[in-house]
């Protein structure tokens, strides 16, 4: 665009910034109408699974009810606590919202990159993990029991989860041999446009992992400790009232569409999809925004699902699923990542390879012998794995009940 | 512990799969399920019979509304006789002595010539912020006087309000007829009996000299069609809470509907009564065609006999002039 | 482990505890309700009424020797006239079924006659209802963790469901001179 | 060594979870409760005063805002206090509509305070939902038969103010088609469901052997193992003629209760069935004609009535001077008793778990509070 | 040089000195803590205008997003829990500014010596084509993942991997520590557990420290 700009006589510094402002506006406007869409969404959604109708009164279907909510938060009264810090108060919900727009600064909308950053992954996990100062910040500075509890909570929960986030994104980076997530949509295009990682089975554990630990670091149910509201109120929020609980909320919702749009991107191959190179130019962009969105929102959906299912677990019950379940099965994965990219692509580094299994796939013509050989190895390996982990975690039933003597001693001494 | 009055048969313990493996089955079952809800909900029909376990099951409140069954008691109304005006209470403080709260105050109606007690009720007060809707006076009242209204939208911003008068506690006979019909076609016969034996011992117009009654009475009757109109239309469809999920009625097939009836219970209270004037019935069915707009007014019923006193006030003298003629020709 | 009718336990304790039982009502009929006009209050039951300092020995007794281990409900009654306060215990039988074995212990309406032992350290279902006949009655019972007043608010002074208490008027007001 | 700090926390009077206006003052180190102390009374109304003011006539709608969920047990309570102590004789088929009610009342109440308890947890309401819909459409035919969806007033002294009719019947048996579907999702939705068997398994445990010290009745009673139902231990109204099993659970923790609370649904299920079956004809009407409802006068004596109610035993007891109300009137509450094992169930489990346990016992704010 | 990207520059600098002097200066400590974290960010976005991305991404995900939120966590658990406390000026400030003054002395010569001016350093400092292992330029480009991967895994390993098990070591002796002081401190005993003890016969219930006690005794 700042060729464009540039072309048309403006000075290039000019059109940089020129360029810069409509790039950020159309991210913000882009995000917040997602954030508003997907409020109403969700609550259609669960609705319908409750049997019940949902948000229908304003505007179509109910669609302009976040619209209609906005303006309600906005004009309510926006109470300050007498005791509590005004400064670091007020600029929670600010660095929180601030942390998660960042994020949308890498993220593709399709095959629109608004930046292509070469560490785009990890900026995204990072910006995520900023979310945790604003949480630091609004549970310490309400100065509120129930604040500060869901606040460390908060902070507890997203600094573990950021670990399996993170790891279960190094198969995909070593698969791709790139951090930069133009480069990883452009890997998962293979087959017709089909070939996303979720199908292979390194990229299916993945994905899973990934997304769990996302729902994780959205607060999405049933991780949803610093908010759950029945034993903590509303955890950090609780001393937020007005503009700046919405501000907290939008954060909230724009940080679950981050999720699902990078979650779509790295495993479900961002805009791929049949037909969108067959097309080309702007109609193929077009589809493959599209394609991107229903990614995104069967993504969103499987979340609704989840959160109008299950229960959320207790704060020592989710440290132990971080530690205990999700970081070994990632440490497997990365295992199983590295005999997947050998198997593929090695040709050098590991001369017999060739010799045994021929010579790795190229962009013509695909060796279905080496990747039969790679897809049975790491299934085995992952399925393995997780029938383990699982054996173990069934073992490790809680053992609060104390019934024998030797349960008694052991839980005792 | 032995269990010696239960038999072991009588006994089960309940399953808790302590020792099953756990791989995420039941979660997967139970997403299976609430996902099953959802396409069920999108795409099958409402739950609409009381046998459906999928589909919505809510009703969109203001359009559609339940049918309330007759029993249904909200707040307390008294009636009168569309015909005759005639007030149905005879004070017998039944209604005040059995109400649980308290909150019913009657006072006798005095023959200011002789200064004796009288079968009617100068005044009638009800607190409707304190009742509590056990319907106990409409029970006891040995004439059918006290029934329970099935209006509940009654939410106001203005607390006195709910402390109701005598007028604005009437509706007329056929009101009641509409909404609950079995239930007063059981007891029409006493208590039209009972009010004939009372209207002999009212002197003047004693008994009937609260609100504007015989006009306004059917205007009470039209003016809860954006409220309570919907409960007399319902109650010509078959009965049943859920088969009523009706959709609304338009508004002036309702007016038109109730006008009708009122016209026709106005005939047959008449005819208990005595001879009916004709010229009564018909400003009735005019005042009910009128009146939706008038009644669409954020007022409600209550309020809306008030709204008409003035004007009506003539009328009013003219019927019960009227019913005084009849009396005397019969 | 038995179940027993009504009236049994009286006799029962005649033979096994004779100083547990109240003497003051030993020459009353024990089943036979006395003819009473409208109004009056009435003392009409004088099935196993104990003495208070006996009620703990009592309880147990029943409970390890006929079984009577659930302890369903604690009442207590005030009989203005008579100037008692009667506390009722019912027990029942959990493993047997059947009706329920009531436990009397009447003492005086002022405060120094007003105690009755907790039951609270072997039953802690009765913590709740001896608080609420403490807060209403002014039963006090020593032995009782937490004797404090349950619906009522710490201040309020006197025992709102004692026959005497005034039905009209702002009591606390009134007490504190406010 | 390092000290960790107790921190006090008031659980309420306004909280999410408290269901109602209960506190709880809460003493945490860490997450693991020290201590628990119950605060009650925010919605005390002085009940039993008024039941001694009140003729017993008059007290009958009071009764209906004790545990306004299961306003019909209630009254069947009350009336059948009134009914020992004058004296009065019920008809059977009045028998058989109450047992019709309390029934229901068993079926609602369980669906929504499991409903409740999965909200406590986090669940998003879709199983209280789901309940909530089935209640629905019992609140429905309570209104066609009584006139009010929840404060129903229908109990008389000697019977029923309405009686059923084949609307009714028709629509209970309608109802009965679709409750087993009910059940069914309800169970699959959460009862195996990893997530609750983490949060529910061996929390807020209640051993078989102090239950019964602690005075719990109903499924609280009966999740710990002792199967005492009220029922079956000294039957009332028609019970002893129906077949019917007694749901007993063994570790006596929050999800014995859940697992107890569905059973008992579906033995509520079975009582139905068979009550319609057996529902005598209108011929020996629905209520005593002989009884002076409005001026009924007891002779003096006390009496003491009880019922399964869904939480557990409902009592009344009533002492009478002969005069036209009670001259002592005393409920006894389940869930306020049932409340007294809340702290010692909670110590040593987290904060988290200490609402979780709240909602197995399932307490409803009215009845505790009276 | 872009006009724009000095400008940012200068703005982003002066922005991170100012929270790095207020971090020494404000009195509360969590305010302290807040404005170190500030000033982390600060960095991080002078290193993405540098256009070394990882190195930006990685200041924030473990300084400013980690490493902060241990102080803030320390702070908070050690003191009051809501970090209240005032804080004591130390007396010999001065000893840490010289400190810092020496530390600054020694890396900004360094820098000097790799690009006296902007463009130099700013060159060095870009993606350049795959660096010959072992030439000095390899230890400098450490702008992307590529690069301090392979210095990690190649001139620098062995630093690496005595840093690594310095960590760990760190890590299990804080797990120890952490495990001994959980087992030691008094646990609030269930009912069921209460019940259980009583049935042993050990001690009477609602006494838990006596209850551990009594089992150390036993099983010794």
């Amino acid at each position: 665009m700042a060729d464009a700009l540039t072309q048309l006589g403006f000075a290039s510094w000019l059109s940089v910034l020129i360029a810069s402002i409509i790039k950020v506006t159309l991210i913000l406007v882009g995000g917040s109408v997602g954030m508003m869409f997907l409020t109403w969404y969700e609550r259609r959604a669960i609705s319908y699974m409750q049997d019940r109708r949902g948000p229908n009164r304003v505007g179509p279907q109910g669609l302009l009810q976040p619209i209609s909510e906005a303006i309600k938060t906005m004009t309510k009264e926006d109470a300050t606590p007498r005791e509590a810090d005004r400064i670091v108060h007020f600029l929670a919900p600010v660095v929180m919202l601030g942390a998660t727009v960042l994020s949308f600064a890498v993220i593709p909308w399709g095959r629109m990159f608004p930046v292509d950053l070469n560490a785009a992954v990890l900026f995204v996990i990072a910006t995520g993990g900023l979310h945790s100062i604003g949480m630091m910040m609004a549970g310490w500075g309400s100065n509120n029991k129930f604040a500060l509890l869901g606040g460390m909570r908060g902070v507890a929960q997203l600094i573990s989860y950021e670990i399996p986030q993170v790891m279960a994104i190094i198969p995909v980076v070593l698969m791709t041999g790139s951090m930069s997530l133009q480069k990883i949509v452009e890997a998962q295009n293979d087959f017709g446009g089909l070939g996303w990682f979720v199908f292979s089975p390194v990229g299916l554990l993945g994905f899973a992992l990934f997304f769990t630990a996302s729902l994780a670091e959205g607060e999405r149910t049933p991780f949803d400790i610093p908010e759950a509201d029945s034993e903590i109120i509303a955890g950090y929020m609780t001393e937020y009232s007005g503009m700046k609980f919405a501000v907290f909320y939008l954060s909230n919702y724009m940080s679950n569409l981050a999720v699902c749009f990078i979650t779509a991107t790295l495993y479900l191959g961002g805009g791929n999809g049949p037909g969108v190179d067959a097309l080309g130019g702007f109609a193929g962009g077009l589809l493959s925004l599209i394609y991107f969105l229903l990614k995104s929102f069967a993504l969103f959906f499987i979340m609704v699902l989840i959160r109008a299912t299950v229960p959320r677990l207790r704060v020592d019950q989710l440290m132990g699923f971080a530690w205990k379940f999700l970081l070994p099965l990632v440490l497997v994965n990365i295992l199983s990542a590295s005999f997947w990219v050998a198997l593929l692509r090695w040709d050098q580094q590991w001369p017999q390879l060739t010799e045994w299994f021929g010579a790795p796939s190229t962009a013509d013509a695909t060796n279905w012998g080496r990747l039969a050989i790679a897809v049975v190895l790491t299934l085995l390996i992952n399925a393995g794995a997780v029938a383990l982990i699982m054996r173990l975690t069934n073992r490790n039933v809680q053992k609060h009940l104390y019934t024998t003597d030797e349960e008694l001693a052991l839980g005792l001494s | 512990m032995t269990l010696s009055h239960l038999a072991t048969e009588d006994v089960f313990v309940v399953e808790r799969n302590d020792a099953d493996f756990r791989a995420g089955q039941g979660m997967t079952k139970g997403l299976g399920i609430v996902f099953r809800k959802f396409r069920k909900a999108l795409f099958g029909k409402p739950n609409s019979d009381r046998a459906d376990t999928e589909g919505q099951f809510n009703v969109q409140y203001p359009e559609e509304r339940l049918v309330l069954p007759e029993a249904y008691r909200n707040m307390p109304i008294l009636l009168y006789d569309d015909a005759t005006g005639h007030e149905l209470c005879t004070s017998c403080f039944q209604c005040e002595r059995i109400c649980p709260p308290q909150v019913i105050h009657i006072t006798q109606a005095k023959d200011p010539a002789t200064g004796k007690p009288v079968p009617a009720a100068a005044n009638f007060v009800l607190e409707y912020d304190t009742c509590m809707s056990c319907g106990y006076c409409a029970e006891v009242c040995p004439f059918d006087a006290i029934k329970m209204d099935h209006d509940f939208e009654l939410s106001t911003g203005n607390h006195p309000e709910l402390d109701v008068n005598y007028d604005r506690l009437l509706r007329p006979i056929s009101y009641y007829e509409a909404i609950a019909p079995t239930m007063w076609s059981d007891v029409k016969e006493q208590a039209m009996k009972k009010l004939q034996n009372n209207i002999k011992r009212r002197p003047g117009a004693i008994g009937r000299d609260h609100g504007q009654k015989v006009k306004g009475g059917a205007a009470v009757a039209v003016a809860a069609t954006p409220v309570a109109g919907a409960a007399p239309a319902a109650a010509a469809k078959p009965r049943g809470p859920v088969a009523a999920i009706g959709k609304n009625m338009p508004e002036e097939k309702v007016a038109k509907l109730i006008s009708i009836r009122a016209a026709n219970a106005a005939k047959r209270g008449g005819g208990d009564a005595g001879a009916a004037p004709v010229a009564e019935a018909a400003p009735i069915v005019e005042t009910v065609v009128d009146t939706p707009a008038a009644s669409a007014a954020p007022s409600g019923p209550v309020a809306a006999i008030g709204q008409n006193m003035s004007e009506d006030k003539r009328a009013k003298l003219e019927a019960i002039r009227a019913a005084k003629r009849a009396q005397r020709g019969e | 482990m038995a179940l027993l009718a009504r009236g049994e336990l009286r006799s029962i304790l005649q033979t096994e505890m004779p100083n547990a039982l109240d003497t003051r009502w030993d020459t009353q009929a024990t089943d036979q309700p006395e003819a009473h006009g409208e109004g009056q209050t009435i003392l009409l039951d004088f099935d196993a009424v104990v003495k208070a300092e006996a009620l703990v020995e009592v309880a147990h007794f029943i409970r390890d020797k006929f079984g009577y281990t659930l302890l369903s409900n604690i009442t207590a009654v005030d009989y203005l006239k008579q100037g008692l306060i009667e506390v009722v215990y019912q027990f029942y039988n959990a493993a047997e079924g059947g009706p329920d074995l009531r436990v009397r212990v009447r003492i005086g309406r002022s405060p120094e006659e007003c105690i009755v032992p907790s039951l609270t350290p072997t039953w802690p279902g009765a913590d709740l209802q001896e608080r609420e006949a403490y807060d209403m009655y002014g039963v006090v019972f020593p032995g009782h963790p937490n004797l404090a007043r349950i619906y009522m608010w710490d201040e309020f002074k006197g025992f709102p469901m004692r026959k005497d208490f005034p039905k009209t008027g702002d009591k606390y007001t009134h007490v504190t001179g406010e | 060594m390092l000290k960790t700090e107790e921190l006090q926390i008031n659980i309420g009077p306004q909280h999410p979870s408290t269901h109602g206006v209960f506190r709880m003052l809460v003493t945490v180190d860490g997450e693991t409760l020290v201590d628990l102390k119950p605060v009650f009374g925010y919605l005390h109304r002085n009940h039993e005063q008024l039941g001694e003011v009140n003729t017993y006539l008059q007290n009958m709608p009071f009764t209906d805002r004790l545990d306004y969920f299961n306003s019909m047990v209630n009254n069947h309570a009350y009336a059948r206090a009134v009914e020992t102590l004058a004296g009065v004789e019920v008809p059977e088929r009045a028998q058989y509509i109450r047992v019709i009610m309390d029934e229901l009342s068993r079926i609602l109440n369980h669906a929504t305070a499991m409903g409740f308890m999965l909200g406590d947890m986090g669940a998003w309401q879709t199983a209280l939902l789901w309940g909530m819909r089935e209640r629905e459409k019992i609140l429905d035919m309570f209104e066609y038969v009584s006139g009010a969806r929840m404060m129903c007033n229908y109990c008389r002294f000697g019977g029923v103010v309405r009686d059923i009719d084949d609307w009714f019947i028709t629509e209970l048996k309608k109802l009965m088609q679709g409750l087993p579907h009910y059940f069914d999702d309800f169970e699959g939705l959460l009862l195996n469901s990893e997530i609750l068997l983490a949060r529910a398994r061996n929390i807020g445990v209640l051993p078989k052997e102090l239950a019964l010290a602690y005075s719990v009745t109903g499924p609280v009673l009966r999740g710990s193992g002792v199967a005492y139902d009220i029922r079956k231990a000294e039957p009332y109204a028609v019970y002893d003629r129906f077949k019917f099993k007694v749901p007993v659970g063994t570790v006596g923790d929050v999800y014995d209760r859940f697992l107890v609370r569905i059973a008992e649904m579906r033995e509520s299920y079975k009582i139905l069935e068979q009550a319609i079956e057996q529902l005598p004809d209108a011929t020996g009407g629905f209520i005593n004609p002989k009884v002076k409802q409005q001026s009924l006068k007891a002779p003096a004596g006390e009496a003491y009535a009880r019922v399964e109610s869904p939480k557990g035993e409902l009592g009344f007891y009533l002492v009478s001077d002969g005069s036209g109300s009670a001259y002592r009137y005393k409920v006894r509450a389940p869930s306020f008793i049932n409340l007294s094992s809340l702290a010692d169930m909670c110590k040593g489990y987290s904060i988290a778990d200490v609402v979780v346990i709240l909602g197995s016992i399932d307490i409803v704010m009215g009845e505790v509070d009276r | 040089m872009n006009p724009i990207a000095i400008g940012v520059f200068i703005v982003i600098a002066l922005l991170t000195l100012g929270s790095g002097i207020m971090v020494v200066t404000v009195r509360n400590i969590i305010h302290s803590a807040l404005w170190l974290i500030a000033s982390f960010i600060g960095v991080a976005a002078l290193y993405l205008l540098m256009e070394a991305e990882f190195l930006a991404v990685v200041q924030i995900l473990v300084y400013a997003g980690a490493v902060s939120i241990l102080v803030l966590f320390a702070i908070m658990l050690t003191r009051q829990v809501t970090g209240e406390g005032v804080r004591v000026v130390f007396e010999r400030w001065w000893v840490a500014l010289l400190i810092a003054l020496g530390l600054f002395g020694v890396i900004v010569p360094t820098l000097w010596q790799h690009g006296s001016t902007w463009e130099e350093a700013s060159k060095l400092a870009q993606v350049g084509p795959a660096p010959v292992e072992g030439t000095a330029a390899a230890g400098l480009q450490v702008a992307t993942a590529t690069e301090i991967g392979r210095s990690f895994m190649g001139e620098y390993l062995l630093p690496f991997e005595v840093i690594s098990i310095l960590l760990l070591m760190a890590l299990i002796g804080a797990i120890v520590i952490a495990y001994e002081e959980r087992t030691r401190r008094r646990r609030v005993l269930t009912l069921a557990e209460e019940l259980a003890l009583k049935k042993r016969g050990i001690v009477e219930p609602r006494d838990a420290e006596g209850a551990v006690v009594a089992l150390d005794s036993e099983q010794a």
